[in-house]
């Protein structure tokens, strides 16, 4: 953490690779491919969204679907509702982002932490599930919008330009759309983590205690942390509702919460590339999988995932990372005999 | 033959390099010292002898067998007790059961184990019941004590000991210790600040820097601090 | 309750802290004068780290009031009391281990200062308790005694008036020692000091005024001389060591 | 008054059920800090061994309190030499690996029994108490629950298993310093807890559906009721069984199973937040 | 064979779903071969372009899409649950890519890129209601999962108990992952009605059948179902003791006793010796999906959409294992046999049997004769 954002290679590469498959893949790419990497992209926004709660603000939520969904149905609702998608959009981050600073008050003044505080959002995101998927009845609907129960709602509205309502976005403009958003995310939490108040995020997630020693409101900066990463959920819940045009119940599953959990992991916690490696790479394998007609699904992908853990345990980036560092240090000793020394790596 | 012996012993943790040259023996019966400055290497000596850090160089003899091969509990099990740095008590375990678990994994009537070591540290006594992470920090340290020697071990590597104890207890330990000693029932590695403390009960003294133990600090030298500031590498 | 006049840093009336059955400060009357460097000492379990918890607000006493500079804090959280201006070394060291040794410190001093000034401070306080070669290493793969030191010049950085070091020659050899005290007779110059010992010839070259703890009550409150000459005081914490010193 | 009797039975039964859900997930996360994700598919694979026995004509008694546990035991270490043992501390690595074993159990089992296999029926018949008939099976639930918790109970208050196993959770590293052979200690830990899951696995099978997919179903309750049941295993697996279960199954009979789940997850997360800890961090501290 | 023509499958063959899926693709590969067998299709033999979308619904959606768009299918059978179904019948529709649904369901589609062959309530619930009331009685408990389908379905239940002069006492609804039904069956004993009728679907409802037999009120109440062996599993499961006596009502059977049926069947053993596919409707839905299209296809002599619709449209009656078939041209859902059943060791016994039932419930709702370009799924109320 020790070198400032705009000092760090590695993050320009980033964003120059996003920006350049922003423009580019539409030229490159069939419909096909450009949809299937819109998934990819969709999901990143996701993953980032628990990678920066977690991996920087050691806020472990096992319950991130919870937001996920609630941005889904909020854009759902208010798209069917609206005839128009720019408002639902913005509302889809806001009231996740409220309703995770709620949630995070809640838990972050009672001093919740731990295990404790991942099993209840854990509880929360079961709360949501079963409460959507008791609404198949026909009472249950909002404006427009009926919630479907289980069966979720269909026929959701796809992007339209700001303004107007019939220009909607055709999948190379959407995808264009999303993969801007990823990179401004990207950027956002790069700049955050970087920043002060990232600092101290990485402080508080370090030791509670002694950050409330030097006087950081440890409370107040996880309720903002929780937040943002609920309205950054919400957002990408958004993004997935009107790319499938579909919204089920799934979305608040504790498997989609696990998901991310495992996209993170995998990529790496505590970077921010990582899980987006983790996104493609698990996403990909999965889709791959079902095409192939060999053994059952679930024992391939189940035993890639434990191989993962074993063999990756820091996850992709920062394996790759460690495993090219020791080989400097082994180089360097090498040459000389130095003092005994690990320094810490600035990494995000 | 001498009840440990170490010789050219290296350690590293992952690739990073701790310990470079350690040779030293420890007779049965005997107090070693070992005296060193803040991240010379004296935790990570005791912690490799423990099995707990990686040797990658050298040899360490206990009891005439060579241990290198050995786990921790295995070591433990042939009789080398650690009082590490920092403590470690169990932290929500009673203060009872924190000393049980040194007994637990012994065979035989071990019932009386306890009383006695409690005569040795009438201060637990009183505390019995109470958790372990409760505990004051030098309580802390006197359980830890206790509870290694609950074991009966025949080496114990103690990591000063007297870190955080009031003077009136160190005097106590320091009394008890060479009881034990008398007895020639246990032999000590001690790394130790206090120099009052070393001094008065260690047979021989060492001096460890920067990763490199060779040198024995002759007794007459010990009394004077700057002598033995020159034997830790540099002065004041 | 406090006279407007004095110029107490911190005043305790009555204050107690129970766990239970256990009563680990009891009804403890405290005073520090503006700028003094004060000595605790006591025995093991006398109270004395409870009695810092008890000020920073880690612990919510049972009973008793704290005042900080005339100011009620009892029930403050520890953020807000520590705003106010006290730094903390801990007896176990506190640090956040994944960080660096630098980023440690900077984490306190920007509480102070200004980026680029946090930077200056920061390196200033790491070669100043001798550690500014390790600035770059992880400090949770320290040495115990390069920890303490990492953390007093945390401590330090952010420029507390009250400091509250609780054992911090604690695995420090004689010349490491000798020159912690230099450090902290010169921070006792622009702040209000309180220091834990238990190793008598650390407290012999700082003392003025010592109090001394016993059972979580305030047991004797003398300079240092006379403490050291205390049959009782000997009897229930140096031992020997009273000997030594005369 | 008939009635009155029914929903007491139903309330113990409901309880039961969530002690005997949570006692085996109970021992392995209380214990080893492991959050075994694949529980509840270590239950459906003790309803399996109880099918696949008494369908080759082993008695159902002896298939569910015999070969269930073992058959759930071994497999248990098994997983534990092969995977978890080289996860300890990492709470959500083992959470990874352990997601990766439930889908690779569910595809498993499906691959080697089939998923649809005939099922056992409910052994014992059904009991009157006046104008009502209930399974007489439910006692048997009731009383298994009863006796896991005095059986863990014993076992860790009476024997210098538990302190061991306690010890060498809190800080392996120190236990092993005191001549503990920790690795023995967690595979004995792995393979209990899978031992008492798979128990309650068999006991379940004649009262579910056994599929392979049958484990979502359960993870979630088991894992609420460990988790606010809090540090100590008998007392918090009691405390927050008798909580959640009479909470829910009470809202259950007042008005239906949705509003009684979301009684069960309601009332879990007013614990929490009162008692962050879980129910025993804070009211039984010193219990086990 | 670089000719050939591409026919996509899309059934979950792994997690929750697969007890259903695996046989449908058996069932739809075998249907493949066989029209290969005899030429294949414009000359062109048929290759089946198979994902296993794993119970997921974003997996779902992508196959869909990679069916329609890279792989450029000619067909696509598939979907099992609505939820799947609505997840990917739009994504056919947007890239006109024709579509079959092989499942019994809650009705309401209106699409005229999809054929719906399975039943719908109002098929199966009008001939089951009046058969068990008249057998045992007007008073009936409905228990039913918590979704779209159940709810649809218990109104079904409730419309026609009503129209014959019943009353159902009580509705309740269970979510999918409800396991423990003492307190309903309590509930149930208090109520004490003549019939119960169970719309419960899934793994965890499983539960409800076992919990009901162990406490001794098969001998006591009498059981009816539109949905206990919709999969074909619950037969299987259920030992007898726990199943027998249900009375069920679907549109096929595997003891329907007809040439056509059990030569079917013995193709079916023939081909999957080892591994027999479980058989009911959805399975023998997918082979009449397949024909009906393949029939279609020879007649349009092209794989072009819309002279394919037109065929299906014609009102062509075909002869199907389940008994005659012939597709409503305004809903293109089925009208077809439907067969009322009896349980008895682990086998439907077929009791009776009513011909050429109209999907009424779709029919209220859908005419893709005035509206061709429809594209919705209506929830059919009854309220
Ligand atoms: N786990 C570790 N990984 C990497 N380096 C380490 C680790 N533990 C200790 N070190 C480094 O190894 C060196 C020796 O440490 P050690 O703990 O042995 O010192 P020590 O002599 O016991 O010091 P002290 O008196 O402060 O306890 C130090 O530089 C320390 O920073
Ligand atoms: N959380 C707690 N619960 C119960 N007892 C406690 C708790 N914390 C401290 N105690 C007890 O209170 C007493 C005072 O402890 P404290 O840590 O304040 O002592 P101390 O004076 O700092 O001792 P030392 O010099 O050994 O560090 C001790 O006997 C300790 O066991
Ligand atoms: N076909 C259904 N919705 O089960
Ligand atoms: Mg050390
Ligand atoms: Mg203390």
């Amino acid at each position: 953490m020790e070198k400032p954002v705009v000092k760090d290679p590695g993050f320009y590469i980033m964003v120059l690779i996003g920006v350049l498959i922003m423009f580019g893949a539409p030229i490159w790419f069939d419909l096909f491919t450009i949809m299937q990497v819109t998934q990819y992209v969709v999901l990143s926004v996701y993953a980032l969204s628990l990678a920066y709660i977690w991996g920087f603000g050691g806020i472990l939520s096992f319950g991130q679907s919870c937001f996920f969904g609630l941005g889904a149905y909020t854009f759902a609702v208010a798209s069917i509702n609206m005839g128009e998608t720019t408002f639902p959009f913005i509302l889809s981050f806001v009231l996740p982002a409220a309703f995770g600073a709620a949630l995070g008050y809640f838990m972050f003044y009672g001093r919740l932490s731990d295990v404790y505080l991942g099993v209840v959002t854990m509880v929360v995101t079961l709360i949501f599930w079963k409460i959507i998927n008791h609404t198949a009845g026909p009472e249950y609907s909002i404006g427009d919008a009926r919630l479907g129960g289980f069966n979720g709602i269909p026929s959701i509205p796809i992007l339209n330009m700001p303004g107007d309502p019939e220009a909607w976005l055709d999948p190379a403009q959407m995808f264009s759309f999303f993969m801007f958003l990823l990179i401004v995310v990207y950027i956002g939490l790069r700049v955050l983590i970087a920043s002060d108040f990232g600092r101290v995020s990485v402080g508080i997630r370090e030791n509670e205690t002694r950050s409330s020693l030097l006087g950081y409101d440890v409370r107040r900066h996880k309720v903002i942390i929780f937040a943002l990463g609920s309205g950054i959920a919400g957002m990408a819940g958004a993004m997935w509702a009107t790319y499938q045009t579909f919204i089920d119940p799934n979305a608040f599953s504790l498997e989609m919460s696990a998901k991310a959990l495992i996209w993170v992991m995998a990529g790496g916690v505590g970077t921010l590339v990582g899980p987006i490696m983790g996104v493609i790479l698990l996403q990909w394998l999965s889709l791959k999988l079902g095409t192939l007609q060999f053994l059952n699904n679930f024992v391939i992908l189940g035993a890639i995932l434990m191989v993962l853990v074993l063999v990756l345990p820091r996850g992709l980036v920062p394996s790759f990372r460690h495993w090219a560092l020791t080989g400097w240090e082994m180089f360097r000793r090498r040459e000389r005999s130095a003092p005994p020394a690990k320094e810490v790596a600035s990494d995000v | 033959m001498s009840l440990l012996e170490v010789r050219g012993l290296k350690a590293s943790y992952g690739v990073v390099p701790a310990l470079h040259r350690v040779d030293f023996r420890a007779e049965a019966g005997e107090v070693v010292g070992i005296l060193g400055h803040n991240g010379m290497g004296k935790t990570t000596l005791l912690r490799a002898i423990m099995g707990y850090v990686k040797v990658t160089g050298g040899e360490i003899s206990f009891d005439g067998a060579d241990i290198r091969g050995l786990s921790v509990n295995a070591r433990a099990r042939a009789g080398l007790g650690l009082v590490p740095q920092g403590r470690e008590i169990f932290p929500n375990l009673s203060v009872e059961d924190n000393l049980m678990v040194g007994i637990a994994t012994q065979k035989g009537d071990t019932g009386p184990i306890i009383a006695e070591i409690l005569e040795l540290f009438p201060r637990l006594k009183r505390l019995l019941d109470r958790r372990g992470g409760a505990l004051s920090g030098g309580e802390q340290q006197l359980l830890a004590l206790a509870r290694c020697l609950c074991r009966r071990p025949k080496l114990m590597l103690l990591d000063e000991p007297t870190e955080g104890i009031q003077p009136s207890i160190i005097d106590e330990i320091s009394d008890t210790l060479k009881v034990l000693t008398a007895r020639q029932d246990i032999t000590i590695v001690l790394v130790e600040q206090n120099l009052d403390f070393i001094t008065g009960l260690s047979d021989r003294v060492y001096a460890i820097a920067n990763g490199v133990l060779d040198s024995e600090i002759p007794r007459d030298r010990l009394t004077d601090p700057q002598a033995v500031s020159e034997f830790m590498g540099f002065a004041a | 309750m406090s006279d407007p006049d004095d110029h107490k840093v911190i005043r305790t009336t009555g204050l107690t802290m129970r766990f239970g059955g256990v009563t680990a400060v009891d009804h403890v009357d405290f005073a520090l004068n503006e700028g003094e460097l004060r000595c605790l000492l006591g025995p093991n379990g006398a109270g004395k780290s409870t009695f810092f918890k008890c000020l920073t607000g880690q612990l919510t006493p049972t009973e008793g009031v704290v005042e900080f500079r005339g100011q009620p804090i009892t029930g403050w959280l520890t953020h807000d009391i520590v705003k106010l201006g006290i730094g903390i070394k801990t007896q176990v060291p506190n640090l956040f281990n994944g960080l660096s040794a630098y980023e440690n410190v900077r984490l306190s001093a920007r509480r102070k200062h200004l980026a680029p000034m946090a930077r200056q401070k920061s390196e200033e306080m790491l070669v100043k308790c001798g550690v500014a070669d390790l600035a770059k290493r992880e400090v949770g793969l320290l040495s115990h005694g390069q920890r303490q030191l990492v953390e007093l010049a945390m401590v330090l950085a952010g420029e507390p008036s009250l400091v509250l070091l609780d054992e911090p020659a604690a695995g420090m050899t004689g010349d490491e020692r000798d020159r912690l005290a230099r450090l902290v007779l010169e921070l006792s110059r622009n702040a209000s000091v309180i220091v834990v010992e238990h190793d008598m010839a650390f407290i012999r070259q700082i003392a003025k005024q010592v109090t001394v703890f016993n059972r979580g009550a305030i047991f004797r409150e003398a300079p240092i001389d006379e403490i050291m000459r205390d049959r009782a005081v000997q009897e229930i914490y140096l031992g020997k060591q009273a000997d030594v010193a005369a | 008054m008939d009635y009155a009797i029914i929903v007491v039975i139903e309330m113990l039964r409901a309880i039961s059920w969530l002690v005997l859900l949570a006692a085996g997930l109970g021992i392995i996360f209380g214990m080893m800090r492991v959050i075994n994700f694949a529980h509840g598919e270590f239950l459906m694979l003790g309803g399996y061994t109880v099918i696949m026995s008494t369908k080759v004509g082993v008695n159902i008694w002896v298939a569910i309190l015999i070969l269930a546990p073992l058959c759930v035991g071994l497999f248990g270490v098994l997983v534990e030499r092969l995977v978890i043992r080289f996860l300890y501390g990492r709470i959500l690595d083992s959470l990874l690996a352990t997601w990766g074993l439930s889908l690779l159990m569910i595809g498993g089992v499906t691959l080697i029994f089939g998923n649809t296999v005939e099922g056992v029926s409910t052994p014992l018949g059904s009991v009157d108490i006046g104008a009502y008939s209930i399974p007489a099976y439910n006692f048997v639930l009731i009383g298994f629950a009863a006796l896991f918790l005095l059986a863990i109970w014993s076992v860790l208050k009476f024997t210098k298993i538990g302190l061991i196993a306690r010890a060498t959770m809190q800080n392996p590293a120190m236990a092993e310093a005191l001549g503990v052979r920790t690795t023995w200690v967690y595979m004995a830990t792995f393979g209990v807890g899978s031992a008492v899951t798979g128990l309650a696995g068999g006991l379940l099978a004649p009262l579910t559906g056994v599929v392979p997919t049958m484990g979502v179903n359960f993870v979630g309750q088991s894992f609420i009721t460990v988790i606010t049941g809090g540090a100590s295993m008998v007392a918090g697996t009691l405390s927050a069984s008798t909580l959640l279960g009479s909470i829910s199954q009470a809202t259950t009979i007042a008005t239906g199973p949705v509003y009684g789940d979301a009684a069960l997850l309601l009332a879990a997360l007013v614990l929490l937040r009162l008692l962050p800890q879980g129910i025993t961090g804070r009211i039984f501290t010193r219990s086990l | 064979d670089d000719d050939a023509i591409l026919v996509g499958g899309l059934h979950d063959l792994s997690g929750g779903l697969d007890t259903s899926g695996i046989p449908m693709n058996q069932i739809l590969n075998l249907a493949i071969d066989e029209i290969n067998a005899g030429g294949g299709l414009l000359g062109r033999p048929l290759k089946p372009v198979i994902y296993d979308p794993q119970s997921n619904m974003s997996l779902y959606s992508q196959y869909a899409t990679q069916l329609a768009l890279k792989d450029k299918v000619a067909v696509v059978h598939g979907g099992i649950t609505s939820a799947s179904r609505e997840t990917i019948r739009p994504i056919f529709h947007r890239f006109k890519t024709l579509y079959f649904y092989n499942t019994l369901y809650e009705g309401g589609v209106c699409d005229r890129n999809e054929v719906t062959l399975g039943t719908t309530p109002a098929q199966t619930v009008e001939k089951l209601i009046p058969y068990v009331m008249n057998l045992w009685g007007k008073k009936v408990y409905t228990v039913a999962a918590d979704y779209n389908y159940g709810h649809i379905t218990a109104a079904w239940f409730k419309r026609y108990v009503e129209e014959n002069g019943g009353e159902v006492i009580e509705t309740e609804f269970f979510p999918l992952d409800v396991t423990q039904f003492g307190s309903t069956i309590a509930k149930i004993q208090s109520a004490a009605p003549d019939i119960v009728l169970s719309a419960l679907v899934g793994s965890g409802h499983f539960g409800f059948y076992r919990q009901w037999a162990a406490a001794g009120m098969k001998s006591r109440i009498p059981m009816a179902s539109t949905t206990f062996g919709a999969g074909g599993s619950e037969p299987i499961i259920m030992t007898p003791e726990e199943g027998d006596g249900i009375i069920t009502s679907f549109g096929y059977y595997p003891t329907i006793d007809t040439p056509a049926n059990i030569a079917w069947k013995e193709k079916i053993v023939a081909a999957y010796p080892d591994n027999t596919p479980v058989l009911s409707e959805l399975a023998e839905v997918t082979w009449e999906g397949m024909m009906i299209w393949a029939d279609a296809v020879k007649e349009a002599g092209t794989l072009d959409r819309e002279p394919i619709l037109e065929v299906i449209e014609s009102g062509k009656t075909y002869d199907m294992p389940a008994g005659k078939v012939s597709i409503d041209p305004k809903t293109h859902h089925a009208i077809r046999d439907v067969y009322i059943a009896d349980l008895k060791d682990h086998e439907f016994i077929i009791k009776e049997k009513y011909s050429q039932v109209q999907p009424a419930d779709t029919q209220m709702v859908c005419n893709l004769e005035e509206d061709p370009n429809a594209n919705v799924h209506h929830e059919i109320s009854l309220n």
